[in-house]
């Protein structure tokens, strides 16, 4: 059963049309090939035509799509049975919210980490709603300190609705835990690619998203708050997300086109949820690619590249 | 003007300023009510005289305070704000940027100095709350790497004094990676050995917390500043009860492990001239 | 022989050997209770098929589960134990390590195997419970440090399998700068970018867990495993209270950020070989 | 009022004695400075040969003095005044059984790290009795890595009954701190001496111990354990700490002996604790000449011969 946003409704009834023509061709042995080609073809037609006029707002339901693949669904099928998951921060705790180990890319050995939603009520609390603590970005750093002594790149997947504002995670210094990656990022003597999967939410985002390659793919948003939240604060109330979603350019192109991201990964019709293998697919050979390209630079290289990059970003005038 | 309307005018401090200056001739404390004339005020550099509360100031008084003599040569002055997004909210960002210029005689967030202090070279970067809650947007983030760069090319340390309401929602995206690239300068300055003291003022949140004011080499505090992440109300609203005692104040990041003392305004310049003293 | 008499020797294991080497025909499981014979417990890699439970084993036996055809080289194999302090406790040292190499047919409580593994070259270093506790002495300490020289030549990554009550207190300050002289040797072999994976087992304690049985590049236990740097009984002293269930076990430990995986015995040569393919 | 251990007890009638005789001379108005001058001389010669025959045993309770100078008095003493404590791990807690930060030693900066015991009652309890926890190390490791960027020596002041056996401690990897400390440690690019002031004991010791000199102070002893407790588990029973104390060869003398410690400070007469100015004075001096011996070598020559040391220490037989 998938789960359909409410401007995926034209989408639904076609899907549902479709199903039944053929449930009913099941019974009745009657031939619907022909029916169900048509249908077929409106069905890409309209899913085009939805998707090719997806407004900020829309793109922020559909980062936050119940079927979209989450971070570990993503590695499983880059890494065909040879991810081995690595836990713990070596100092307080091993945080679900933030997943982390090595897996073969097509023969080579790339560090993947990445914040992970549940797949399910009882799963969605265990992962904290991929809210990570300190200790998750204090793991991630620590795995991305172990892929840099063995000089394998890094790959993180960004999919949170923002660090976890709760009490521990004060005490332990959320903060401290971000800056310091930040900081630590900044001058891995590895390839970093970081991809944002799905939500990019502030500080929390950027904690595992200092990279050579900052990409997003199609339908994600990526900037310093949420839609609701900035409606909230600016307008004082949550009644103007749709405006606010607008007004932050939080979209994959708005990013790409103020120089804040590196790029824009293309979805399967009808997003990633509709086609789980394929956004894989598409997933892997962008990463194989950056892989190779990045791979030939120096190290030193490549960490002067990654701070110029980062340090040229900001809009100003010189009065 | 009869002293009484005197009076009033010292003790009623304009909103937008946030009580980050008081005008007039009198200042009353917010926390015991001691009244000291404004001149008396600024000679204890803004620290009650009777219960040690730290009156929030800007960085013209941080200034005054910290480099010897008052002398100091400003770094990019003269930078002020884009709208990249040309953001509107309840007011276009481009006419909040250029009120608030016209109000509080500030160009930005941030302002910084180079100047010595107790003899020693050192670059000064200051937050000014009074502009846009501190908020960090691409011209706080430009000026703290151009103070990096003066300090680099100085050979000299770096102090940042944080206060901060977190990000500047205008510029989104380009305020989110204002964190990215201030501590990406923090790793230049780093390669130099250079020391950077970061300072934590009443209050410090979001992110710049999140980046370059907890990255100093060493972090220091003002007393009772409120310093996190998560502001205090959505920390509450998160875990659904009141929260503890003291919770985020100076002293308990102290306690938790991320600040290397917490210093009065009185013992700051020395204690941070020692400091700097033992790290070069 | 009757077959009373075979059975009583297979279920009763010799004290000094700690249940490492069960005997004769038959085991049965401490937890379960369930019986096999040892041909079928040894098949099964010493777990018991009912309940998994990992029965405690030495260091010959893992060179058997983890050395492709169980072919390995031994490193160091001759060195003994000195007695530096010409210590006598209720016995002389001398004596006891005498008595120790006679019983248990092991030279110390460290074997050092190089051979490959999924046909990849390696060093395991595997530690022996039933010599002295698996207690850290000074030949433990030099056949470690031997072990990584091996590794370093070899460039092949290093593997320590730690089982130890902690320090050999018959070697006093000998024993302390075991921790010392291991963690100096793990610095070499990082210099190397050579991989390093700390297998802990039932149990790491003491002077082994606060030194190289901590340091892996990457940390993996076996289920269940007792791990912790004071005993449990010193813990439950010192708060005067019950420990909580579970406490130092290999799952508490990995909860608490320290272990990277827990692995069954039957899964560890396979996991353990693709992690170095990752690392390497 | 100082305490007087039970061998110290022809000590405390001398004192007693002279002081005896000058209080009634005050009232008398009689000299006694032949005589006060007599008792001085029984004095020195009673504490020499008293000092000159302590039995292991005796050396491991003047370690644990209650008027022998702690670490923060040392460095306070050392510093004149320039010395910033410097506090936190950055990641969860300020441990106050480990302390640490810069200050100048004649001028020349200086990280001093190390364990503190209480000087009262309630400071003892506030300290934890020396007894640090995983933060403890943590911190201490924070805080040489500081040091090392700044190219700063490092001098560490031992004075532990052991790191922390309590359930917290466990919790946050005690072991874990103890090894990472000893790893890192090796590694510092800079001189580091390490000086037991007063008890060194176990991995408690030995996580701020890995240094260039390691140096014990005339009466005080390191060992894998206390005589206490080595008694108790080979002996099963307290009763033989005295025999421990000699077994397990924990003097200053013994251990230098044994090669597991470079050097012995010499105490005042009748030890640190009576004379704390003279005893930091005598510290200051052997610091000063061991800093200026060690700036001297090369960072990758340092870091190579304290490898070298820690790895040569054993004694087995090639059989
Ligand atoms: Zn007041
Ligand atoms: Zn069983």
């Amino acid at each position: 059963m998938r789960n359909y946003l409410d401007f995926e409704a034209p989408i639904k009834e076609l899907d549902e049309q479709i199903q039944k023509l053929k449930d009913s061709a099941v019974k009745s042995g009657v031939n619907v090939d022909n029916a169900v080609a048509e249908l077929e073809k409106a069905l890409v037609s309209k899913t085009t035509e939805i998707y090719s006029n997806l407004d900020p707002w829309q793109k922020v339901q559909l980062s936050r799509h119940p079927d979209r693949p989450y971070a570990l669904e993503y590695i499983e099928k880059l890494t065909e049975g040879t991810w081995v998951e690595l836990h713990g921060d070596r100092t307080v705790k091993d945080d679900k919210a933030m997943i982390g180990g090595f897996g073969l890319l097509s023969g080579q050995s790339v560090m993947f980490i990445g914040q992970q939603k549940g797949v399910n009520t009882k799963m969605r609390q265990y992962r904290n709603f991929g809210m990570a603590n300190p200790e998750g970005y204090r793991k991630a750093l620590r795995l991305m300190k172990l892929a840099e002594k063995f000089n394998k790149p890094i790959v993180t997947l960004i999919d949170t609705p923002g660090a976890f504002p709760g009490l521990e995670a004060e005490e332990r210094g959320q903060g401290e835990a971000i800056a310091r990656n930040l900081f630590e990022m900044m001058r891995l003597k590895v390839p970093v690619i970081c991809i944002i999967i799905g939500e990019g939410a502030s500080g929390g985002a950027l904690g595992i998203g200092i990279g050579d390659r900052v990409l997003m793919m199609e339908n994600t948003w990526y900037s310093v708050i949420s839609p609701e939240s900035c409606s909230s604060i600016l307008w004082r109330s949550w009644d103007h997300k749709v405006t606010a979603a607008k007004a932050l350019k939080l979209t994959a192109d708005d990013m790409k086109n103020n120089g804040l991201v590196d790029g824009i990964i293309r979805e399967p019709l009808g997003g990633a949820h509709a086609n789980h293998e394929e956004a894989a697919h598409i997933l892997k050979s962008v990463i194989l690619e950056e892989i190779a390209k990045l791979s030939a630079l120096e190290q030193e290289k490549l960490v002067e590249q990654r701070i110029t990059k980062f340090c040229a970003m900001g809009s100003f005038i010189e009065a | 003007m009869s002293w009484f309307k005197r009076m009033k005018t010292g003790i009623t401090t304009k909103n937008q300023e946030k009580k980050e200056i008081p005008e007039g001739l009198w200042y009353q404390c917010p926390e015991c009510k001691h009244v000291v004339t404004t001149e008396q005020h600024a000679e204890h550099d803004w620290i009650c005289e009777k219960c040690e509360h730290h009156d929030k100031i800007n960085s013209r008084q941080y200034f005054s305070i910290l480099f010897d003599e008052n002398e100091y040569e400003e770094v990019a002055a003269h930078l002020i704000s884009g709208d990249p997004l040309e953001f509107t909210d309840t007011k276009a960002y481009k006419d909040r940027i250029k009120m608030t210029i016209n109000k509080s005689g500030l160009k930005d967030a941030l302002r910084v100095g180079f100047g010595s202090m107790e003899g020693q070279k050192v670059v000064i970067a200051c937050m000014d709350f009074g502009f846009i809650g501190g908020s960090m947007g691409s011209v706080v983030g430009e000026k703290f790497a151009r103070g990096v760069d003066k300090a680099i090319a100085e050979k000299c340390p770096f102090i940042c004094i944080s206060k901060s309401g977190g990000a500047r929602m205008m510029e989104a995206g380009f305020s989110l990676m204002q964190m990215a690239k201030t501590s990406a300068k923090l790793t230049q300055l780093a390669d130099h050995h250079l020391p950077y003291i970061s300072l934590l003022t009443d209050p410090t949140t979001g992110g710049v917390t999140a980046s370059f004011a907890m990255l100093g080499d060493i972090n220091i505090a003002e007393p009772k500043s409120l310093i996190g992440f998560a502001g205090p109300r959505v920390v509450k609203e998160t875990i659904g009860k009141d929260l503890p005692q003291g919770f985020q104040s100076a002293e308990f990041v102290l306690e938790h492990g991320f600040l290397d003392y917490i210093v009065g305004r009185k013992e700051l310049k020395a204690k941070m001239a020692l400091s700097i003293r033992q790290m070069m």
